[in-house]
């Protein structure tokens, strides 16, 4: 961590510990609880040092049980504290996907809005580690579909450091998801840097040729897609949504109505991706802005391979990107 | 235990029955809708378990909780009010039969999700250890909850972080139509609950007096520290799984034989051996329990359903107003 | 069940247990699992005497534990038998997720190409009972986003007398979405009726003003819509997607460039709903088709909550469809 | 057990252990990639076990499965090329590491979620069962993977079944980080699986020939219509979870301690003291296993990588040939 004149270097990594170490420090009612977040210092290393800064009640490691202490979140959280679970990643998550739809997700309506469930859930993903058909999912959509949850994906230094705080003041539950590939990958961050809106998609570049929607994973290779583009002299305008639940298509729609073409990019299989919904929201919507049929990059919709070669081959990239963008452009 | 504690425990057990029994007159009328689950035959487990815990306590539940949320406490006017979707219903009408809430009695529901409600649990006594809280959380669940890996993962981690816990495995020997033979290689569910290294009994479910005091032990124990208790209570549901069960894979010489132990006429029974209840108290504590359902189906009938406008509300805390 | 010149009327129940039983008579190799489908006849009754028919080995009752009953399932599908598993309702079927996911769904892929999983789930499922947010959920979508799966949802008589078999002869796993509300519901059917096509929209019914899309438990309101709009002078197509994975979009904008109107219809929530790959697929194929914004009819944002005139107003109507078409008609 | 056994046991460890130490280094160079986990330490399970299995019974393993899979007789050159992600690997080069399967030996992997492979081996018995075929299953797995739910949901289904399972649960006393003691309120693996009515045992890990016997009466138990079986195996992993892991978690006099137990090495020296393995001998041994390797690593480099084209390829029966 490098500091010049209020603005420091840091990774993603530790950006997110600096949000879990403040949340811990500030508020005694806030604990990490989740597979090797302690002891082992997290799977990918964010947890590191806090167990021995805040101790095993406050840092907790669990059985591998993921329904159970999901589950036993969403109860500590009714029970008056503020739980941050970790799933180790979100391929696991398909073992608590009862606990997060039925009770974190449907608790205060079931009950007339008796009950909050301030949860937080940690959940790291995306694929493109050769880790094979298992451990490569993406499946934020999934949860995206789920009224009564808030789904975040911070793709910034300031989004990784702020979007904890921020879902810790919403009494309802919020669901982080980390990029993995990102945690090693620096940045630079305002030494005050502090929470952030969870609210509302970003035009992280400004554009006028063709929007390019993307978030979390995916929001680096548009980026890149864009400057590729820029050097031909295409300008792509880029809208990282932030937030998957609520979706902000206002901020598409309004990027849609200048540029009139539209690409978005997931790191989900085509079918039924989040990409579908972003697709949707305009054809109801801005229909007649279009100038061009929409384009999707997303994987190729087979159980992500092991081999490198065919893992790339399956998974977006900047270059599909820019030639969907280019195809829009016409 | 004294005179008017038996008195009050059988008194709920009558609440519930009778209770319970215009619940299916309501639901024949086609004023009660959706799934609908009786605990007729298993009162003692109700009035047992919640006259051991004291207001402060949690109870998480399923579906089958009309005699725990009466036995919490929880008005019969706000429970008829919840099956007929109005708005002064206990969850305002918005959960039904199966999903009872209750915020102010820490009642946590009413999980139709067959032990959906454990992991809950253990995190509510998670939060009081946390908080260093004085207080446990009763958890009840079925036998064929047991089954179910979340029962599994649930109280291996109440007993590894020795939470303030009590498992209460209400079994009634089905689960729907299995019986629980046929869901379970060892049917000794108290044997089982024990190689988690918890302390575990079974207690006879039909018998208030001795739930009660099970219960009791348990959640000293639990309070005191010494990490969850598991109880089983072994009782016996006399009617279908629910409304939609036409019952066929029961022997009915079963049923009678544990019909002949029916818990509202035992304690009934035992009360009037040692003079505790007559003939004429028996018929004043119908008759009031008789007026207070009239009563309450009476005002719940005459609450208010809630606007459609007002759909979207409960989602997130931003939608609780309707906007 | 009565017979006239080689129709018959039947249930969908009846038609589902036909299948059944046929399968079962056919096949040593078939045998049905699930929770409470020996003895008690099935949730709904589907399975009603088949295990005084076939056995206890053959119609296996099993306990609670969603997770391993697939998993079994799975597992007796790769040693060579023919399992059919029901999950009671599709409610439940988060807590197997795992399983379909990464089991079912991958080991074909995982392996090379060496294994097989021939299992075929049944999946009863459908909102609209009064059952409340747990019990009411529509989630068809999201098996159809995974790769490996095929998923149909039978909305006639003669797809769920037909399904199942066809079902059994794919190699690969087969979830089979059945309707709840529909069980009851009586029909024709012809007496040697048998395997259908598991690929492949059907069009069931002709009409040029607007295609109606829905598939399952919104067959039903969308034919009805027809009907409404029928008497309006409004002619609609009404195409019954049948199969959700693999989706047959052919069928769909075959339909809008005559159309040039369209809706889709389906009961789940709407954002990340299956109708908005539908509506993708529009988009990204036949954009200059739609002369009209595409319109969405689905569930709202909000978990089924319990009251009649609550869950009515969530749920999509025949008349929100007749609505949705007129607008789209303009 | 006789000799020609004993060596046959402590060469396949032998195998195992060198196998493995070269993919170390081939992790290390970059040619082996994603997630790698080792069994280094705990061989005597894989011999033992696999030695204990006929040629027609199943096997069903986690991630850690190298020593499993070498033990079944899967080609060194097929699992390297796999590891490679060549086509010729054991799982044509799709699975990598965590996922060796091999039909031809009834390897059914190769499964990266924790205990999401024991309900698919509950399975592959009920098929056994049902098509009345005299065969086992073996459902390898680890203590981590003992507190998952899906573990107690499928040996109660086992148990209940009756079926010709056999658990086999390697206690390497971590699960990644966390230690036994950590995951679990009563850490006698074997006496909680009893409570599901199966004949449950712990036996020696770092003894092939113990872990052999006892699989051995565990599988015939089990094929002989007793019900399934619970071995539980006490051994421990040399090396850390993945190469990802820093093992920070452990002391190293606990490590210590159990390399003095090495597996190979006590083996080799028990085969020394009865004269059936010479300084000569061992040196021969591990001459043609390091030939065995590089000739295996040499032809698994060779091997061609899938084109690109067939991406779509093995996604159902119908994309089977990349149409
Ligand atoms: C996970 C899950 N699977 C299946 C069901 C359907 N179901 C509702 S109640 C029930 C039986 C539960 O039996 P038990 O736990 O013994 O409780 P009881 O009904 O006897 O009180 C079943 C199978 C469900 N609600 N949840
Ligand atoms: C369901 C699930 N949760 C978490 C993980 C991540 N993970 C991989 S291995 C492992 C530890 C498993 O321990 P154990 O079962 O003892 O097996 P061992 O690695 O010691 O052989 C964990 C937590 C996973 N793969 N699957
Ligand atoms: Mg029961
Ligand atoms: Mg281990």
């Amino acid at each position: 961590m490098t500091a010049t004149a209020g603005i420091r270097t840091v990774t993603f990594r530790e950006a997110f510990r600096e949000g879990l170490r403040e949340a811990l420090a500030t508020d005694e009612r806030v604990f990490l609880m989740g597979e090797d977040v302690g002891r082992y210092g997290g799977c990918f290393a964010v947890s590191q040092g806090l167990l021995e800064e805040f101790g095993e009640e406050r840092v907790r490691d669990t059985p591998l049980s993921e329904s159970a202490f999901v589950g036993a979140g969403i109860g500590a959280a009714l029970g008056g504290t503020r739980p941050i679970v970790e799933i180790m990643t979100v391929n696991f998550a398909l073992l608590a996907l009862d606990q997060i739809v039925n009770n974190a997700a449907t608790l205060r309506h079931m009950s007339g809005g008796q009950f909050s469930v301030p949860l937080v859930l940690r959940i790291p993903t995306g694929p493109g580690r050769q880790l094979g058909a298992q451990h490569s999912h993406t499946l934020e959509g999934w949860f995206a579909h789920v009224p009564g949850l808030r789904v975040v994906a911070p793709a910034t230094h300031a989004d990784a450091r702020g979007m904890l705080a921020a879902a810790l003041v919403d009494p309802d539950p919020v669901l982080i998801f980390e990029q993995i590939g990102l945690y090693g990958v620096r940045g630079e961050l305002s030494v005050d840097a502090g929470p952030v809106d969870l609210d509302g998609a970003a035009v992280r570049q400004r554009g006028t040729d063709v929007s390019v929607v993307a978030y979390g994973g995916t929001l680096a290779p548009a980026l890149d897609a864009a400057a590729e583009l820029a050097a031909e002299g295409v300008s792509a305008e880029v809208v990282d949504l932030r937030a998957l639940r609520p979706l902000d298509s206002s901020t598409v729609l309004e990027s849609v109505s200048r540029t009139h073409r539209l690409v978005v990019v997931d790191n989900a299989w085509r079918s039924g991706g989040p990409g579908a919904e972003v697709v949707a929201r305009v054809a109801e919507l801005a229909l007649d802005q279009l100038d061009a049929p929409v384009e999707r990059v997303g994987a190729v919709e087979v159980p992500v391979p092991y081999p490198r070669h065919l893992e790339e081959a399956a998974l977006p990239s900047a270059s599909q990107v820019a030639a969907a963008a280019r195809r829009a452009v016409g | 235990m004294t005179g008017a504690e038996r008195r009050a425990l059988f008194t709920t057990m009558l609440r519930v029955r009778r209770f319970e029994e215009r619940c299916v007159e309501l639901y024949s009328a086609g004023t009660i809708h959706g799934f609908l689950h009786l605990c007729i035959g298993e009162e003692a487990v109700a009035a047992g378990v919640l006259a051991a815990l004291g207001p402060e306590d949690g109870v998480v539940s399923t579906y089958r909780e009309h005699g725990h949320a009466l036995a919490r406490g929880i008005p019969m006017e706000s429970l008829f009010a919840e099956m007929f979707g109005r708005t002064t219903g206990c969850s305002g009408g918005r959960g039904g039969s199966m999903h009872l809430f209750d915020a102010s009695r820490r009642f946590y529901g009413g999980n139709a999700i067959v032990a959906g409600g454990i992991p809950v649990a253990v995190g509510l006594a998670l939060a009081d250890r946390l908080r260093g809280r004085d207080r446990v959380t009763a958890c009840l669940f079925g036998d064929g909850a047991f089954a179910e890996g979340e029962f599994h993962e649930s109280i291996n981690l109440a007993a590894l972080w020795r939470l303030p816990l009590v498992f209460l495995c209400e079994n009634n020997r089905y689960a729907m139509g299995t019986a629980l033979a046929r869901s379970h290689a060892e049917t000794d569910l108290a044997l089982r609950a024990g190689s988690y290294g918890v302390r575990s009994w079974a207690a006879d479910g039909m018998d208030a007096v001795a739930v009660q005091e099970a219960t009791e032990l348990a959640a000293d124990t639990a309070r005191a520290g010494a990490g969850p208790c598991f109880l089983e209570l072994r009782t016996y549901r006399f009617r279908a799984h629910s409304m939609y069960d036409a019952d066929r894979y029961r022997d009915r010489t079963e049923l009678e034989a544990w019909r002949a132990r029916d818990p509202v006429e035992l304690a009934a029974a035992a009360l009037a051996a040692d003079g505790l209840l007559d003939d004429a108290g028996r018929k004043e504590l119908e008759e009031a329990v008789g007026r207070e359902i009239d009563d309450a189906v009476r005002a719940a009938g005459a609450a208010p359903l809630e606007p459609v406008e007002d759909l979207t509300r409960f989602v997130t805390t931003a939608t609780e107003d309707g906007s």
